[in-house]
């Protein structure tokens, strides 16, 4: 009775405690298995990365995809993975990328979490992958880009040396203009994608995976049925489901897993509340 | 749509009209009824709590920087700092914007001269705290806390920092009242506070608390605004539904016209 | 002209001139009695909302009217034929599909439209055969509307024609005018002998002042207007008519869409054209606006500073916080200024940007919003356990509410219902339909139900305000 | 110092990870309760703010908007706004306070003029697009045309009982009108429901964002035993709250228990 009156006014620092338990500790092991179910847009960005062309592909198709990272802490929670996704697939496939920062503090963000993947699955900076360096104006940058990639985005972030050596850098062998994109990954937390379909998708015929934030997910479905961008991961959930289609338990996936504990949570504490709520009416009408 | 057409000069004009005409016809000294609404009336009870307990009150505006929002809180906030003077309580008032900050400083100056102590009015506690929303959030979080303030409310534009406003006032075992045009934080404020007045209560509010003849007549002429966009959304309901039953061209020209003149 | 830009000494005394002027303008006011205070702030109030009202109340001007008036009814025809083109009904094309349940292959019949929601359920499903059905004519004589929709489209491509040889009559016009405009512009700037800087040209070179601007951006939207929008718009709508021909179309809802997306074109094309006399001066008017606004972040600076001071020197308890502040503060803002304004690349330079971008800004700042956000999903926590408990009708609709939503969007939520089968309408019981339903109809109503109520209630304090009617607090003391 | 300098050039990034997983940490030690360690937080993030706020409005509308225009390319005419930028100093005269209004009143002007064209393009297409059919469009057929056609209903029904809680100036005492705004209240507080429903996982994403700065950024920067420290520090913490004689529950919290929802 005494206990059961007690979930009534449960102390919020223990809920606290709860909810960072629930939160961290599935992040950290992979201890929650879910069925994530892959859904179309999800599934049509899988295959769009598969059919791209690999390093060792023949000089004349050899393009690389780009990753262009627009968010900062703020989402970073939703968006770096969905970065870290497709970086895996990439890194699994051989294909070669650059990540492409318009914000200045994902910049470091971005940087941090490839290199660290890139460690662990041993691949070479210049080689497999380059980070650019940051670019803090958009649309101009993009229009640039279309004429000449070097030239515009300068410099890359690791050595600060110019795009153009490519004896450190193999990956920018023979990539001119934005015709020479095999991809474009827009990890985005704002309505930026209209650029990149204007200034690159459509004038250069350069396929477009959208991974927006869940509030932007809505939209994102106009482009898909229009066929301005290939595919799409909605959020924190498109990234798991990536995940799931190649078969990996990431980050996203255990974030997922957490998502799920912390509603769980929630819902446990609001029933709990209730029954608290009526034994100590009961108790009440007793006394 | 860029500039006016002629739906919009109807019921623009139709807007316009009908608040001013009820206006002047309370100044002339018509009677108008309000209904009550129940968050409003809690005010003076949160007040009357702080002063028994000798504790501050706290009165945020949340982001409103200077503007229709911001001016409806300011005129809640002068009704609450006249009753606050009265009992000689003392009210924290924090805002996120510097000019916001100046004019609420002149209302609450205003406020207790008005009730004749204006020695109770200290400048300290009207505060600019910061423009930056979560600089803005900690610094009255910490307010909250060390005042250990007994009443708080929140009448402004909040956005995600309501529910940790919220949330610390509730744990400081405030009695906490808020209004806010920002739908999305309604909710939020539902849950944390013990009052919330909803949506569109938030500009009933002044004409609420002060029963001055000129807020009520406007508020009345809000209804009857609202009264003509129910119908003209009936009116387009009803037209869309002969058009999916019948092909008369005449309710197609009505449907098609509207929808032109509603995309602007 | 008697706003032409200066140089050396003149600008200075040009400056000093304001600044004196200024200075006595606000002299003079300190000397204005107290009865014809209240009327001056009136006036003043008033005259400002009368530039903004006008300029949205007044339409567009009169060269572009014409244009505008035939685009409106193409506008208005193609509108109509929408309404023919929605009316005709569609069988969906049945489809064979094919996928393995179970070891063995299925073959079924389903219609067009299930085809995702069984790619859900099954995985890999192949379409083995489609079989496209005419569009049945025979409801609401679709066949008269199918004609009519043909007729009227015919007549809208006629009206945008008219408008598109309008406009082509219009462009070399403006263009004239725009080169006496710069014309008398060049003079002025050989009469006062204006350096480059001082002059703002556009890539062809000539000198913009706020009418060239105008008119230069009147040119652009035509040429965008006859080319992006409306030339498009003719070759779509005639291909539709061609494909309307042949009763035989296998997927209105296609030509729906493409002429539905058209006539927002049109309606766009009409109002980039509609610039009044007032429109190229908004931009001036915000200017003006954040430029004095901004004047006023000293009072925010002066109210913390003083604040914080006053706990230093009285040794008030934490006045080591009120320290941190200034340090913070002035350390910010310090950075902030060397970074941008040291010559680059020289030592101070790089030092205060990797103080200001990496350590201060992206390092301290925005790790403290991120973290002061983050807070919410705590206080969320038990906010949900205090709030929603079964003591009221209400208390029990938001918790009711808040529980589906919340399990539809979690994927523990879907494997509830993950049983349920995506096909058919007993697919839309599943939990995360569910949740979409509930977002999408009763919250977007009762949203908008809202939404009316509170603009209605700015629009009229807005009045109050501009009109100086409102009462209260700030606006009833005497002056 | 060049010496100083030349290591805060070459370590920035760790220096800013540190800064950064401190500030997370004791902006997050709120949640225990308000201590000296988030009042020294507080105040450097006010301040942090004030500074960059300072600076941005120099940088991005004095500089470019007023400064350069006057001094580069010569519009002298725009050294008259500051006039009426000093009017509102004129807040803390006693005497003249009322000059600080005349540049209110502007800008009171110039946002009333403004909300005719606001309303106009926020408010008037809502209008449009709540012009829902009752009745299947011949287009539609099947399970499609009933859904559609119930979910019309049921929008149109829900967007009438909200707008009907909503007239001020009806007495409620007529029986039709108080059981419109009743069950036009209880469609609000469900929506209400659903909202906060809808909220709960973008805020999860915050926090799991905060872990994840914490583990990718920061972790590889600090030695083990940190974390160690750290943890124990942690549960330490916790025990000692567990077993920490409590006073009887004050009186307001009892109150606040017991205040419901409105």
């Amino acid at each position: 009775m005494g206990f059961l009156t007690y979930l009534d006014r449960i102390d919020r620092r223990i809920m606290y405690l709860l909810l960072a338990v629930v939160v961290i500790v599935p992040l950290i092991f992979p201890i929650i298995r879910q069925k994530t179910e892959i859904t179309p847009e999800v599934m049509k960005a899988y295959e769009a990365v598969e059919k791209l062309p690999t390093k060792d592909a023949p000089r004349k198709d050899y393009k690389i995809a780009v990753i262009s990272v627009f968010f900062g802490p703020g989402t970073m929670a939703e968006n770096r993975p969905q970065m870290e996704a497709l970086v895996r697939h990439f890194f699994r496939r051989g294909v070669p990328f650059g990540i492409l920062p318009f914000d200045q503090a994902g910049t470091t963000l971005a940087y941090n979490k490839v290199d660290q993947i890139a460690k662990e699955m041993n691949k070479e900076y210049g080689k497999d992958w380059i980070a650019f360096s940051w670019q803090p104006i958009f649309d101009q940058t993009l229009q640039a880009m279309a004429t000449n990639v070097p030239r515009t985005l300068g410099r890359d972030k690791r050595y600060n040396a110019p795009l153009t050596d490519t004896k450190r850098f193999p990956i920018m062998e023979g990539i001119k203009t934005a015709g020479d994109f095999s991809m474009v990954v827009e990890v985005t937390p704002s309505g930026t994608v209209p650029a990149w379909i204007s200034y690159i998708g459509q004038t250069k015929k350069v396929p477009i995976v959208y991974c927006p934030t869940g509030v932007m997910v809505p939209e994102g479905y106009n482009f898909l049925d229009a066929h301005q961008i290939v595919g799409m991961l909605p959020g924190l959930m498109g990234a798991a489901r990536y995940e799931a289609a190649l078969g990996e338990k990431g980050f996203a996936t255990r974030a997922a897993g957490s998502l799920s504990t912390s509603h769980v949570l929630i819902i446990v504490l609001i029933i709990l509340g209730n029954i608290g709520y009526f034994m100590s009416l009961r108790q009440r009408s007793s006394s | 749509m860029q500039h006016a057409n002629w739906l919009v000069y109807l019921l623009e004009g139709a807007m316009v009209f009908l608040v001013l005409y009820k206006i002047l016809s309370a100044r002339a000294g018509r009677q108008l009824f309000i209904r009550r609404i129940p968050g409003l009336s809690a005010i003076d009870e949160a007040v009357g709590r702080s002063t028994e307990m000798g504790r501050p009150m706290l009165f945020s505006t949340g982001l409103s920087g200077i503007g229709i929002v911001a001016l409806q809180a300011l005129s809640i906030l002068g009704h609450i700092i006249k009753t606050a003077a009265r009992y000689r309580a003392r009210i924290i008032v924090p805002t996120a914007e510097p000019v916001l900050y100046t004019v609420a400083e002149e209302t609450a100056r205003d406020a207790y001269e008005s009730e004749g102590v204006p020695e109770a009015f200290n400048r300290d506690d009207v505060r600019f705290l910061s423009g930056d929303q979560f600089a803005y959030a900690s610094g009255v979080v910490g307010i909250l806390n060390r005042e250990k303030v007994a009443s708080a409310f929140y009448f402004g534009d909040f956005f995600a920092e309501s529910l940790i406003l919220a949330e610390n006032g509730q744990q400081v075992g405030a009695i906490q009242v808020a209004g806010t045009p920002q739908i999305m934080q309604i909710p939020f404020f539902i849950a944390a506070c013990d009052y919330t007045i909803i949506g569109d209560e938030y500009y009933a509010a002044s004409a609420y608390l002060s029963r001055e003849p000129t807020l009520l007549g406007s508020l009345v002429g809000q209804d009857y605004s609202k009264a003509i966009i129910l119908a003209l959304i009936v009116i387009g309901v009803i037209s869309m539904t002969m058009l999916a039953l019948t092909t008369l061209p005449f309710i197609e020209r009505v449907a098609v016209s509207l929808s032109e003149a509603l995309k602007g | 002209m008697f706003f032409v830009p200066l140089r050396g000494y003149s600008l200075g005394l040009a400056i000093g001139a304001c600044v004196v002027l200024g200075v006595l303008l606000l002299f003079l006011l300190t000397q204005v009695p107290h009865r014809y205070r209240k009327p001056i702030i009136i006036g003043v109030t008033f005259l400002f909302g009368w530039f903004y009202f006008l300029e949205f109340m007044i339409p567009g001007d009169r060269a572009t009217a014409p244009v505008r008036g035939i685009l409106r009814s193409a506008e208005h025809k193609l509108r109509l034929a929408q309404t023919d083109l929605e009316a005709i009904t569609v069988i969906k094309g049945q489809l064979t599909v094919q996928y393995v349940e179970g070891g063995r292959t299925v073959k079924r019949l389903i219609p067009k439209d299930e085809l995702k929601n069984l790619e859900l359920d099954k995985g890999e499903v192949k379409v083995v055969h489609e079989d496209k059905d005419r569009p049945r004519l025979g409801e609401h004589d679709g066949v008269r509307r199918v004609m009519r929709a043909r007729e009227i489209m015919a007549a809208a491509v006629a009206d945008l024609r008219r408008a598109k040889s309008e406009i082509e009559r219009l462009r070399p016009q403006v263009q004239r005018q725009l080169d006496q405009e710069s014309k008398k512009a060049e003079a002025e700037a050989k009469r006062y002998k204006l350096t480059k800087e001082m002059l703002a040209r556009d890539e062809q070179g000539n000198i913009l002042n706020q009418r060239t601007k105008a008119l230069r951006k009147r040119i652009d939207d035509l040429k965008d207007a006859a080319q992006k929008k409306i030339d498009p718009t003719i070759a779509t709508i005639e291909s539709a008519r061609s494909e309307l021909g042949n009763l035989s179309t296998a997927d209105v809802e296609s030509i729906r869409s493409v002429a539905a997306a058209k006539v927002e074109d049109v309606s766009l094309a009409r109002s980039t054209l509609s610039d009044n006399f007032l429109t190229p001066y908004k931009e001036t008017a915000s200017n003006i606006n954040a430029v004095i606004g901004s004047f006023a972040i000293g009072l925010g600076v002066f109210g913390l500073m003083s604040l914080h001071g006053k706990t230093i020197r009285r040794r008030r308890r934490g006045w080591i916080n009120s320290l941190a502040f200034y340090v913070a503060l002035f350390a910010m803002a310090l950075v902030g200024f060397l970074q941008k304004y040291l010559q680059q690349k020289s030592g101070g330079q790089i030092l205060s940007d990797a103080l200001y971008s990496g350590i201060l800004f992206n390092g301290a700042y925005i790790s403290l919003q991120a973290t002061m956000f983050s807070l919410v999903a705590f206080y969320i926590v038990s906010a949900a356990y205090r709030a929603f408990r079964v003591k009221s009708r209400e208390a029990v609709l938001m918790m009711g509410a808040a529980l589906l939503v919340m399990l539809g969007l979690v994927p523990i939520g879907q494997w509830m219902t993950s049983g349920i089968t995506h096909v058919g309408w007993l697919g839309s019981f599943r939990l995360e339909r569910v949740q979409d339903w509930i977002m999408t109809v009763p919250n977007m109503a009762a949203q908008r139900g809202m939404a009316f109520g509170i603009g209605v209630g700015g629009l009229a304090m807005a009045l109050r305000i501009w009109l100086s009617l409102e009462r209260g607090a700030y606006f009833d003391k005497q002056l | 110092m060049h010496g100083i300098g030349s290591v805060i050039i070459s370590h920035k990034e760790i220096i800013g990870l540190w800064a950064g997983a401190i500030c997370t940490l004791a902006i997050f030690s709120l949640l225990y309760k308000e201590n000296p360690v988030y009042r020294l937080a507080e105040h450097v993030f006010i301040g942090l703010a004030m500074g960059y706020g300072v600076f941005i409005t120099w940088s991005e509308v004095l500089q470019p908007k007023w400064w350069d225009p006057m001094v580069n390319k010569g519009q002298w005419w725009w050294a008259l706004a500051i006039t009426p930028g000093l009017m509102y100093y004129f807040i803390y005269s006693k005497h003249n306070v009322w000059i600080s209004r005349i540049i209110l009143g502007a800008t009171f002007g110039f946002f009333s003029g403004l909300a005719f064209q606001g309303f106009a393009n926020t408010y008037i297409p809502m209008v449009g697009a709540s012009f829902k059919p009752l009745a299947p469009t011949p287009g539609e057929a099947g399970i499609g045309a009933f859904s559609s056609v119930f979910n019309n209903v049921i929008f149109v029904v829900v967007l009438v009982a909200v707008m009907g809680y909503f007239f001020f100036s009806i007495d409620h005492s007529a029986r039709s009108v108080r059981h419109t705004a009743a069950l036009g209240r209880w469609f609000l507080m469900f929506a209400f429901g659903a909202m906060f429903g809808a909220t709960v996982m973008a805020r999860m994403a915050l926090f799991i964002g905060r872990v994840d700065f914490l583990r990718t950024d920061f972790a590889p920067f600090v030695p083990a035993w940190f974390w160690y420290v750290a943890i124990g520090l942690v549960i330490a913490a916790v025990l000692m709250y567990l077993t920490w004689p409590k006073p009887p529950t004050k009186p307001e919290e009892a109150d606040a228990e017991e205040a419901a929802p409105s």
